[in-house]
């Protein structure tokens, strides 16, 4: 299917990942991730593929490390409560390299910390990507695929409740892959070779007793990771005096109003991270380099505001225009989220001297 | 009239489910809406103070009223 | 309210709005058949009057916008949790009155083993199960209690037993554990469901206040909007498809 | 030029169905299309909202707009603080059985018994539809055919029968604007 | 090897070391009942030809020891996790052999429901549980099977009713699903008793093989370190106390 | 019992927080945590406490939510693992205003970011104490009782192998604390007043639907506990080239490895962060402030370190001395955390300048 | 001889589970321990090859050896 | 002066329940004392380890130490590496059933068949008590009787017998050293 067709982000991600090869899909109904379940038990089936709705959180994430652990692309969706549920499960599944696919479909963006540091015990990292349209969204979850099988790690793509819900026009055809690594740590029977684990806990190779070097492979890979997949979008950064950063659906209404700032002559621009983790701190050093100032957007009391300040470390001023906000049911969009609510932060941290 | 209900039109939903209940059907929908955009249920006479449309009712619309037992067996 | 047979002065109120309430205007469907199984914990708990020593603990579902309604005090578990988090209630509180009020999705999906453990150990509350066969909240998917054949979103050619599996019945699960003392299952789809319904709620509850160990009450009620039936059309759907697969009545007692 | 429809109700009223079916149509049209769906995640009944922008250009607002260009208000819960979003002269299309004064008088009001027409046919579910046959009639803003069209196709084969009775809904709120076009403005003030 | 009564060259090796296992030293107590289990079952996966095609999903506990030894395909799933990973496994390669081996500690405590769900669907997989009522790996506390009057460092007077609560009968429990197909609890306490079990196992892996549902063994092994006695007094108290909770047979087939 | 007893530091803890008035605890065992849920359910009876051996972590804390909901002093702990799976529930406590003590028996210190940062959803967040000794353990658990009360806010205990493992002599008195408000908030039964609620969805009175404002009550008071709890133990500053910054019980080999640096003349120093979260990021400004260079030594990959330079800013450099390291069963302590080890990194890094 | 067993009593770890269920008895518990500081069981002539002492044991000390079944019967 | 004495042996000999015993007797002796244990977690039947630190003054070293004063060794198990651990001069005593040969020629090496003993007194359980006994009694680093104390009051009142059993342990391994003193060295090498 590879016409323009008017899709809800979530359903757009969910047939995104179809095309991209994902077979197994385990899910626990929870706004706003529901729809890629609902989604997903109507498509998977459909190519030869199977979608579980699980009955619970943890047994969805066991359900997709028993498809993921034979070698089958899998992968799972929910919000805030459901994904804290899988938060052992994540660490675990990291320590054994079993890739797969998460979507954290968040309510603000609250969930900075837990998705980029890892809500789990240890020292295990996420892939985390943050779309800011449809589009996006499915071109992320195309590459969550192929990177977590690049790496043997789980990679997260973080939306929120605007794109789950918001239908745009969306292209979505088959990606086509660099070449990867056969997956011959994936359990599928002993046939023709010795037996095999695939454990968290220590090596796959059988009687070997070497867990610590077992588990170092797993965090060993962090550096390389974090060097090798930090991405960014930016704009307007060549004479900004002001920098904003924002990710996600968010990053698209900043990327507005700095748009509209410019138009009354402000000299603005903005950075998106892609990736949060790894942050793209190279994109924001350059970019506060060159800047009089630096501010922040985000959905929640402020925590990529550390990564932020950690890549600025005090060259200039980092200033937090976001802010926890969400409408009175709790988990709807809240006030800040206005492009003019935004504007007029804007051009209240603008630095006088710029002005 | 030994019984009557009091019936709570605004925050009635519509769903009918007290009508068939009502033994001596005394109950039947609306034509007009109300402010919700729901029909509602209106009382012929009739009622015995039964009860049973107040307890399936899930919105709690319902009040029942009855002539005291006493003041009935006063009568001829 | 319609003034030609307005009541005369000289009537008594025989049948008030539910005590314990502190509004009745509530966010639930048309047809839902949830408010009438609250309503009926309600006028027990005033009935016995355990009212100043009554915690609620409630599930995450439908019914969860009960809580802000009701003139008790409530304890907000998260899904699922309702069975652990009363049991830590009730062991240092043992003199206060103490139900859980989860739906199937809350109690039989997300949490089951919370119940099951809670039951086999004899905890000393009382467990109510709402049962609808769907997570209604999310807007009708299936959950452990979606009986064969049904439609939801996730199951939507109807659920099918090689695919999807099988229903549980929770009160005959949890009739099985040693330490549950009263399990039983009613209905609200009509005025002689709720009358028995009641019964079995009073029974769980003195049961709860005789100190005779766990006691739970499964109580089928109608989800029009998630059956995709019309609201009047809940009780017959109730009746001849649901009640199928849960038989009602006194499991242990 | 992007014109921004909001449309506004309480669950079950079907405000989601419809303003999808009317972006749906548009994007049949060529148009570009953004469509945003509100309604809270633990709350049953509450208010519905949707918002519908159509362009020529692809879409660049952010979907939480400020001003629109119409209003489709099948309930008057919300509707005081929605209404203030329109732009002067810009269009309040309601459900009048329900929507009983127009909150804003600078701009066109208009008006149908849409639950009304529905509840007399038979069927209040149908009020919706009614209302998006006779807003897309009296605007125009898509093709009425266009707007059968798609509301039939996003309803499954079997649903065949509920499809024809849609169909049928949707007509009678067309039929309802032909005679008074446009021109069925409601009282500003003063139930009606 | 005792030289004097050393087989002679006309002999023939009627009972070897357990097949598939790579190495027969394991950390395991002396007279724990555990690694007898595990040899049956890797004696049958031999003798039913499915090793190629076998994966083993593996809980945490003492017997957590062995999937480094076991000359087939593991996934080591996390505690009480192993019913829904092997359901993950077995929905993408039905073709596949899969099989859990849990405690009750895993199982019946911290996973409860994942195997409780997984035979309400009738996953295609056989569930095995090694049950020698305590967590043994941690020390020996209370798990869901202790029975009455256990001692263990949880419930140091011995586990009372009214306090820590009653035992669960997995076996009797999970019988109760629809989507169940064999249920069966052996023990390794005794040379008949081994015999039986072997059975039951071979019968639950049959009954996989035939696609008929989820199948189910519970085993009732010796923990004496964790019973508090010798290891020779292991399969005596097994046989005398622990037993009497948990009558052996085949209670679903 | 006052008197000075030889003491494991998870039983010290334990009574420690038997002495604070805590009576209810629940846990589901797991090394190196399980010997306070062995201490509690053989101590706690016998004050009329109630210990419940739980058949979960995730049953556990959900017992512990109900006491303490009931206005109850509630402990739990667990490792690793047992943290992880109760990551909604801490979300959601925090969300409730519920205080609850929790306590981490770490493995390594890897879950430093998933204790600070929050390993669940949103933006809540711990108090966090880490203790060096036996002794600091009762001492830092009792004030966790307190500061769990008096912030309505739940509060972290972080402690591991070496900590739970190593007895000491400990002496065990009942706290004096400062007077604290009533627990009007707990579910008591609605005796001689209206009901109220106790939820992380929503406000306790009954009818509000101000879902917003209840939940940023638990939000809002995360500025003001940052301000008000950072505690710190800091030796050797005043004329230290280079400062050293360990956490917990290897913040006691870091303090030991300093005086033997000192013995042999070089001008170290270390600061000692006691809470975590808030982190005492004005000691360690101050420190970096007059010194060269800062080291950083933790058993993890390297995460408190982001806090240090969030605190130095780059004024000085900053260099990571630690690592992760286990013993080869995977959770014991490893080869980095030997005195000997600490002493050869403190001198790798040590200031040319000042050599 | 009929039947023998080996036992690898390194291995053995002392639990003498084997020694009760070996229907002719000829297993009974060393005096001296092995490397692990066990006792270990010994044999004494009588093995008839039942295989109990193998089945029962939970780490694998044992082989089990027979005359083949033919060679048996070919005796007087 | 702190003088650090490392346990060792395998799971399941009791090397924790002397260690402990030592460090309170000593405790009851008025000095200072700290106690490290180590057995794996998910480790069954593997290496036990514990280490004791006395001294007169509050011990500042860290648990996890460099050198040691003494080693009690159960088994040979990890012994070599351990060895090296002990300060020349260091005192090695080992449960000679076991441990056949010493690993280091420049410490005292002193040997007691422990395990032999304790077997022929009819429970190889009693081993570790064996050891502590003589190691006590051999080093006077803690009044014997203090050791008995010590022990008696670990156990619970019901485990009585127990007491009295490992009593008489205590008292063997003592015994077995009275007459050869110190001198009971083991051979450096060649198993004996
Ligand atoms: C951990 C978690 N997962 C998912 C949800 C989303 N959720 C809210 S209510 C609900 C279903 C409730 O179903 P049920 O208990 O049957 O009640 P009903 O809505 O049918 O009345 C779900 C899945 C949640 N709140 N928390
Ligand atoms: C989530 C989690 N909690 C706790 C533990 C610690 N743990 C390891 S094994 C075990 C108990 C195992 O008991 P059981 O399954 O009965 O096996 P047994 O040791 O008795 O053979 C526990 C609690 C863990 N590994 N993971
Ligand atoms: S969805 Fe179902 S359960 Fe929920 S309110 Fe509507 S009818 Fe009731
Ligand atoms: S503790 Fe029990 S189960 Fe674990 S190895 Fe020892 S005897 Fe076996
Ligand atoms: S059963 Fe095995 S381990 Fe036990 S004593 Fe006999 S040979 Fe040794
Ligand atoms: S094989 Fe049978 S007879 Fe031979 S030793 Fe073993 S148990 Fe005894």
């Amino acid at each position: 299917m590879s016409r323009r067709v008017l899709m809800e982000g979530s359903c757009a991600m969910a047939e995104g990942a179809i095309q991209a090869g994902c077979r197994f899909y385990a899910g626990y109904p929870i706004t706003p991730s529901t729809e890629i379940l609902e989604y997903m038990s109507a498509r998977l089936p459909q190519v030869g593929g199977v979608c579980m709705n699980a009955e619970s959180e943890i047994e969805a994430i066991g359900m997709v490390w028993g498809a993921a652990g034979c070698g089958v692309r899998s992968m799972i969706a929910s919000t805030g409560q459901g994904i804290s549920l899988m938060q052992e499960s994540f660490a675990e599944l990291a320590n054994a390299q079993i890739p797969i696919v998460a979507v954290n479909m968040g309510r603000g963006q609250g969930d900075y910390f837990q998705s980029t540091r890892g809500g789990g015990h240890g020292d295990y990292r996420f892939i985390v990507l943050a779309p800011s349209t449809a589009q996006e969204a499915v071109s992320l979850v195309q590459d969550a695929f192929h990177l977590a099988d690049k790496w043997r790690n789980p990679v997260m793509l973080m939306g929120d409740f605007l794109l789950a819900h918001t239908s745009e026009l969306v292209e979505i055809g088959t990606p086509s892959e660099a070449p990867l690594p056969a997956k011959d740590w994936a359990t599928t029977g002993a046939k023709g070779r010795r037996g095999l684990t695939l454990s968290p806990l220590g090596p796959s190779e059988k009687l070997s007793t070497d867990i610590a070097s077992a588990l170092a492979q797993a965090t060993d890979k962090v550096a390389k990771m974090r060097a090798a997949e930090q991405r960014v979008e930016t704009g307007y950064l060549d004479d900004a005096a002001l920098v904003v950063v924002a990710f996600g659906f968010p990053g698209r209404f900043v990327k507005y109003a700095v748009k509209l700032a410019r138009a009354e002559g402000l000299r603005v621009g903005f950075v998106r991270p892609i990736s949060l983790w790894p942050f793209p701190a190279q994109a924001v050093a350059e970019a506060a380099a060159k800047a009089e100032s630096i501010a922040v957007f985000e959905l929640n009391g402020g925590q990529m505001i550390e990564d932020v300040q950690l890549a600025v470390l005090g060259r200039v001023p980092v200033q937090f225009i976001g802010g926890i906000s969400h409408d009175h049911s709790g988990f709807g969009v809240g006030p800040a989220l206005r492009v003019e609510h935004i504007l007029a932060r804007i051009k209240d941290v603008y630095p006088r001297a710029a002005a | 009239m030994r019984a009557t209900v009091t019936i709570d039109i605004e925050t009635c939903k519509g769903c009918a489910l007290c009508v068939p209940v009502c033994p001596p059907a005394v109950l039947s929908m609306s034509e007009a809406v109300n402010g919700k955009g729901y029909r509602y249920p209106e009382l012929v006479e009739g009622c015995t103070g039964c009860e049973l449309c107040a307890k399936v009712c899930p919105d709690y619309c319902f009040e029942v009223y009855r002539e005291p037992a006493g003041r009935r067996e006063a009568r001829p | 309210m319609n003034q030609p047979l307005a009541p005369t002065p000289s009537m008594q109120k025989v049948f008030d709005k539910p005590a314990l309430l502190l509004s009745t205007e509530h966010s639930l469907c048309p047809g839902c058949g949830e408010p009438v199984a609250v309503r009926l914990m309600l006028e027990l708990i005033a009935e016995l009057g355990v009212r100043d020593r009554t915690i609620c603990v409630a599930g995450i579902g439908c019914y969860t916008c009960f809580p802000m309604l009701m003139d008790i005090d409530v304890m907000q578990a998260l899904h699922g949790r309702a069975p652990s988090v009363a049991t830590g209630a009730k062991r240092v509180r043992p003199d206060a009155f103490i139900f859980t009020l989860q739906g199937d999705g809350d109690m039989a999906s997300e949490g089951l083993q919370e119940v099951i453990h809670a039951a086999a150990r004899g905890e000393r509350f009382t467990a109510i199960m709402l049962n609808n066969g769907v997570f209604g909240e999310t807007g009708g998917h299936a959950t452990a209690t979606t009986v064969l054949g049904q439609h939801t979103k996730t199951t939507m050619g109807g659920r099918k037993a090689e695919q999807h599996g099988h229903p549980i019945r929770m009160a005959e699960l949890l009739a099985q554990m040693d330490g549950a003392a009263y399990v039983a299952r009613g209905a609200v789809h009509t005025p002689a469901a709720i009358k028995t319904t009641r019964q079995y709620l009073h029974d769980a509850f003195q049961s709860q206040l005789d100190d005779k160990g766990f006691s739970f009450v499964e109580i089928l009620t109608m989800c029009p909007t998630d059956w995709f039936v019309p609201p009047d059309k809940g009780p017959g759907w109730l009746e001849e498809t649901f009640k199928k697969t849960f038989p009602l009545g006194v499991v242990k007692s | 030029m992007e014109r921004e429809i909001i449309f506004t109700g309480i669950g079950g009223q079907g405000i989601q169905l419809i303003a999808k079916i009317l972006a749906e149509a548009a994007v049949e049209e060529g148009q570009h299309a953004m469509l945003f769906a509100v309604y809270g995640g633990m709350m049953r009944g509450g208010p519905s909202e949707s918002t519908v922008v159509l362009g020529e250009a692809p879409i660049e607002a952010p979907p939480i707009i400020p001003h629109c260009w119409a209003i489709l208000a099948m309930h008057p819960q919300g509707l005081d603080e929605m209404a203030r979003k329109l732009r002067p002269g810009g269009l309040l299309f309601a459900n009048q059985t329900l929507v009983k004064e127009a909150p804003r008088h600078d701009v066109r009001a208009i008006g149908l018994p849409a639950t009304r027409i529905a509840e007399q046919a038979g069927n209040i579910a149908g009020a919706s539809m009614v209302a998006l046959g006779a807003f897309a009639a009296s605007t125009g803003i898509v093709p009425f055919e266009r707007v059968v069209e798609v509301m039939r196709a996003s309803l499954p084969a079997h649903r065949r029968q509920r499809a024809d009775e849609n169909a049928r809904f949707l007509e009678m709120g067309a039929a309802h604007m032909r005679p008074h076009g446009a021109v069925a403005l409601m009282p500003a003030s003063a139930a009606g």
